[in-house]
């Protein structure tokens, strides 16, 4: 990896922004759920935030995401606005689903976020379809699967790598290795010690990296999007970080390793890249506690606009289901 | 009216899907075995396809339907409307995670955000001894399923009108072939028409009795009308086509008319697609008809692979008769 | 009799799993998160078991639901009854191939060779703001398909008595629990009892009307039935328990004394478990009836995540009570 | 694999009867049909019979096999007897099945014949459930997958190995390449070489053989038996081989490259083990033509006495679908 690309100085500090816009974001939700403010399963993505900000830095707009419940980080770093975000979360009609989604289905094809799912694999067969229609417009679009490490041992993963190999598809997948799926460790669900080591059996690029590194996740990420725009195939990146919370809001991780967490939560990669920001000069604490002030204030506007506007009519309930009502 | 020679109803599917792609460039193909390297399909539903639109919107794919119907859906999603192939109505099977839980909900999920307009043709029938695990008609799972739509014709021409409907129609739509009668002929259907989704046909008029059937059951069903007119019974069959939104106005008002019904289909009897049509005609003709609403279905079991007990397992025009015969006695 | 202090359905559950594993070693429980080491179960429901009985008997699993009800149909071939976990009910989408292909089809197509004792748990509900995929009550499915048994409790007792009975029966049983009710007290069980599959209970006698509902939905009635009583209408509540096969005798008495029937599911009304259940009752009560069979179950739609529209969702006390009112009126 | 175990002659023997009780079957039963005598689809497994042959010699009684819709190699190598196996082909009530199950459920568990599926992937799912039964009892006995090339792309054979891997089942996974899957050649749906490079994605075992030489085929399958009741794991073996009619009869394989066919065909694997035979000096021609028409006779009494058999009963149209009749 000593090859890798390396981020710029002020692709760095947006990878920084990001970053911190998702952490900020998760403790807030989790603040509002704690106040019982906010009810609704709530997946926590800290601890994760670096992946899909050293990618989504060289995403194009038009490019897209499948992610999964546990996908805020996902979509905040593709761009999802947060008005719509807490609206949906607070299940509104000002939400970017009017309320009828929730938090395991945020939606924003604006964005690219396309499909956010519940179903544990299922981000991967759809994300598939996206780069297809790429390919076939030949825009040079890409799309990208989130999941996670547990997602890696269902049906939907062998399908969607294998059927994305051989049709040479502009896709990426990146498996989000938080080392647990729900109470579940990865020795526990299979014996292989690197999920990359799958992409050989299908005849694609496949590489683990330390997610939580910008340098590193940046890298991969670049090489497998210019791979993927060249119409050169798919790749599988195994994306190495650690869940700081429990599965879901309410999960106290009674399970988890308490070294291996304590540890993980030391090495807390958003804290991290602000201080190597700093160290390496290329912003200082001013000014990095002026933009997550910044932050803090957008992420408060959404939360306050979300509560207070109105809860979908109940004929919503019939709506969408099909393009005209029955 | 259209006086071309009689074709099949393969021949009538792959006409539409011709037409189809020709008319819009946004209709893609895929499944096991759908190119011509591979001849088309199995019995050459989309035959010459790939070679007249190319590789890249008719694909061939490996054996995987969770990814067949993935990629269908992420198309769609970008404005697409695929049609994909799974080969026998068994295999939705391992596929009904992406039909259920995502083709049929993105719509209503995303807060009508995106939608899915795809076409999910399938097949399947009884008759040629392929044993338990390749004749289902699973029909029912998905018209208990919002957000999908269930077509089933019953001959060429609604075959090919139906199918182009479905390709145009903005939902996602489960479209049931009936390999049996594959290859029974039938009047040739004028290209470019369309049988508009949600809407029944008159297939035989008649005072008696309401026959309400889909598929190759309407085959059948019109038989036995023929077996029992010569005892005197007049029968009106009601082909269905749509089985989900089913056309409630044209069945209620044949069965008011008549005052008795008999639903009919292949799929097993219990909780099948009669059941529903039977509890809703009941609630909205009680006290109306003449005699209870009955229901002929497969038995509850497994399709068996003996012939003697395959050919005694679905509704067939001499059992259709007997139970026409029944009912005008009850 | 029995006077332990009440119980939840997790703990009766539970305590079923206990019993059941000690009385027979050839009982085994499968499925994602079941071992201690993962506290049991995501509510607890099998906490204890791997503890007690050894990780070679209570295995957790990767995520791959085929291959954990393949494994558990692999092992009931072999004379052992595994009961598989299906953490929600929507995750059964993505097994439907080794259900209903393989669990509820080897003993026929074997030809009564082989057979598949197992029980396959699962759970769902709506009330935690889950939204649309993980809410999904898919038992018409299984009710459609011959060689399953469907089962359904709505309260402790009856699960731990259900759930004895399922594991010993020889065929496979799919067994949906109810998240939100998964926590309200009822009477405890008594140890080592059993009740039969196929028989329903009469929840709650009554003259004017009859309700047949199953899990949730049978406290609600109960419920809806207490508000009507002050009006002065008496409802018959009948609590179906096992949905496939489920009790004609049971519900036709009570139908053919009331005289009106209301079924009621959480499950979307069209196509539902009503469906078939109104159908048959139509049939057997045809001029019997003093007014249209009623059918309450969920708008056709997917469950939404939003509390106001989760709410009015499935039906409720309230919403039954007034459909009696109205049912009353017909 | 030059350090592989060889066959002795008793084996080699032994494997050529069954490779010719298969090879013999499988032309009485399309005779059968072309006559009209047998209506059936029928999945001819001509070219195949080594595989089974090499691996079933190694099998105890007790070990289980499940297998597919091609399968009649599979299960007459493991001993499916064939006055049963013919009944069940016509349908008649004295079929292993009574008739109800057909080509494509053949099921003798006397034999170990569990399972035969008519669903792609499907026979691996269940031989877990086999071998962890066997693993439980602790008896040593194993459990056989036999699957197609077409079949290692679906998920159940991901889910499949990847359990078996953690759980260290006794289970070999016998994927047979003929490198077909219907009209789809092996290039065609995948971009991978070897399917066998799979294995080292669940932690297992993985080798690509030449499944129509006795030696590789009984090398291989032997390691992976003994593995296996070792408790030491599940074993991949790709055993490379050639469909040498269409997907099922009445399939001419128009879409099959001419010229890979005929040099296929020309390598038929069971003369060329007769000739071995005959050549090292294990047994004489003579002997062995008496052995064939042996088997000939054998095949000849089963189908005669199917022919002979009644139908099943009408009333076995509901029966067998539960314990006890509703
Ligand atoms: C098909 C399916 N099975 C089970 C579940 C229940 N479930 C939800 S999340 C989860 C764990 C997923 O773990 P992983 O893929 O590692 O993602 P993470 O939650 O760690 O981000 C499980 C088992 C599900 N949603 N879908
Ligand atoms: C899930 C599923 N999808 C599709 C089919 C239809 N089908 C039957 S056999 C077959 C090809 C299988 O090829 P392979 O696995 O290579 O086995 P082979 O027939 O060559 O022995 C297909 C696609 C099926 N039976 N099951
Ligand atoms: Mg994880
Ligand atoms: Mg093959």
């Amino acid at each position: 990896m000593t090859n890798f690309p390396k981020p710029d100085a002020a692709t760095l500090m947006e990878i920084y922004r990001r970053a911190v816009l998702i952490k900020l974001n998760d403790e807030r939700v989790i603040k509002e759920m704690m106040a019982g403010k906010l009810v609704t399963p709530y997946y926590s993505p800290r601890g994760q935030e670096i992946i899909p900000s050293a990618l989504s830095v060289s995403l194009r707009d038009e490019d897209t995401i499948c992610t999964i419940y546990r996908g805020t980080h996902d979509m905040l770093a593709k761009g999802f606005p947060l008005d719509l975000l807490w609206a949906e979360l607070a299940g509104r009609a000002t939400g970017s689903c009017k309320g009828k989604g929730g938090t395991m289905h945020l939606t924003h094809p604006e964005s690219g976020c396309m499909v956010t799912t519940g179903v544990v694999g299922s981000s991967m067969p759809i994300a598939n379809g996206l780069a297809w229609a790429a390919q076939i417009e030949g825009n040079g679009n890409i799309a990208i699967a989130n999941f996670g490490d547990g997602a890696a041992n269902i049906g939907a993963f062998h399908e969607s790598l294998n059927m994305a190999g051989v049709w040479k598809l502009p896709v990426i997948f990146i498996c989000q290795n938080n080392r647990y799926a729900e109470h579940t460790t990865l020795a526990d669900s299979t014996a292989v010690e690197r999920l990359s080591t799958r992409a050989a059996g299908y005849g694609m690029a496949g590489i683990t990296v330390n997610g939580n590194d910008p340098d590193e996740m940046y890298g991969a990420a670049l090489i497998a999007i210019e791979r993927a725009r060249a119409g050169e195939g798919p790749t599988l990146i195994e994306a190495m970080t650690y869940r700081f919370n429990g599965h879901l809001m309410g999960d106290a991780g009674g399970y988890m390793d308490k070294a291996e967490k304590a540890e993980a939560v030391a090495n807390d990669p958003v804290p991290a890249l602000r201080a190597r920001l700093i160290a390496e000069g290329i912003t200082s604490d001013t000014e990095l506690t002026a933009l997550e002030s910044d932050i803090g204030l957008q992420i408060s506007a959404a939360v306050e606009a979300a509560y207070a506007a109105p809860y979908p009519d109940l004929a919503e309930l019939t709506r969408d289901v099909y393009a005209t009502a029955a | 009216m259209n006086d071309a020679k009689p074709i099949t109803m393969i021949e009538a599917l792959n006409r539409a899907l011709h037409d189809a792609m020709a008319d819009d460039p946004k209709i893609l193909v895929l499944g096991e075995e759908v190119g011509d390297k591979e001849e088309g399909g199995i019995t050459g539903v989309t035959k010459g396809l790939s070679t007249k639109f190319g590789t890249t919107r008719v694909k061939s794919t490996p054996i995987s339907e969770q990814a067949i119907i993935g990629a269908a859906i992420g198309a769609s999603l970008k404005g697409f409307r695929p049609v994909a192939e799974i080969m026998l109505m068994n295999f939705v099977t391992v596929a009904m995670d992406m039909i259920v839980n995502h083709a049929a909900k993105l719509r209503f999920m995303s807060g009508g955000q995106t939608h899915v307009p795809m076409v999910i043709r399938t097949m399947t029938g009884t008759g040629f001894g392929s044993g338990g695990q390749h004749c289902d008609y699973l029909e029912s799972w998905f018209a208990h399923t919002a957000g999908l739509k269930v077509v089933a014709p019953s001959n060429p021409a609604d075959g090919y009108g139906l199918l182009r409907s479905a390709i145009e129609d903005d939902d996602p739509v489960i479209f049931i072939e009936n390999l049996p009668t594959y290859w029974t002929p039938g009047p040739a259907p004028v290209p470019g028409s369309r049988v508009p989704l949600g809407k029944a046909a008159i297939a035989r008029q008649g005072s008696d009795l309401t026959i309400v059937a889909y598929s190759r059951s309407v085959l059948e069903a019109l038989g036995a009308a023929q077996i029992v007119a010569e005892k005197g019974i007049s029968v009106e069959v009601v082909d269905l086509r749509t089985i989900s939104p089913w056309d409630r106005e044209t069945v209620i008002a044949s069965a008011t008319k008549t005052g008795r019904v008999l639903l009919v289909h292949e799929a097993v009897r219990k909780h099948g697609i009669g059941a529903e049509i039977a509890a809703d005609l009941n609630e909205v003709l009680f006290g109306k008809l003449k005699a209870p609403i009955r229901r002929l279905g497969a038995p509850f079991a497994p399709v068996p692979f003996s012939k003697p007990l395959e050919d005694a397992f679905a509704p067939n025009a001499a059992r259709i008769a007997d139970a026409i015969v029944s009912l005008m006695k009850d």
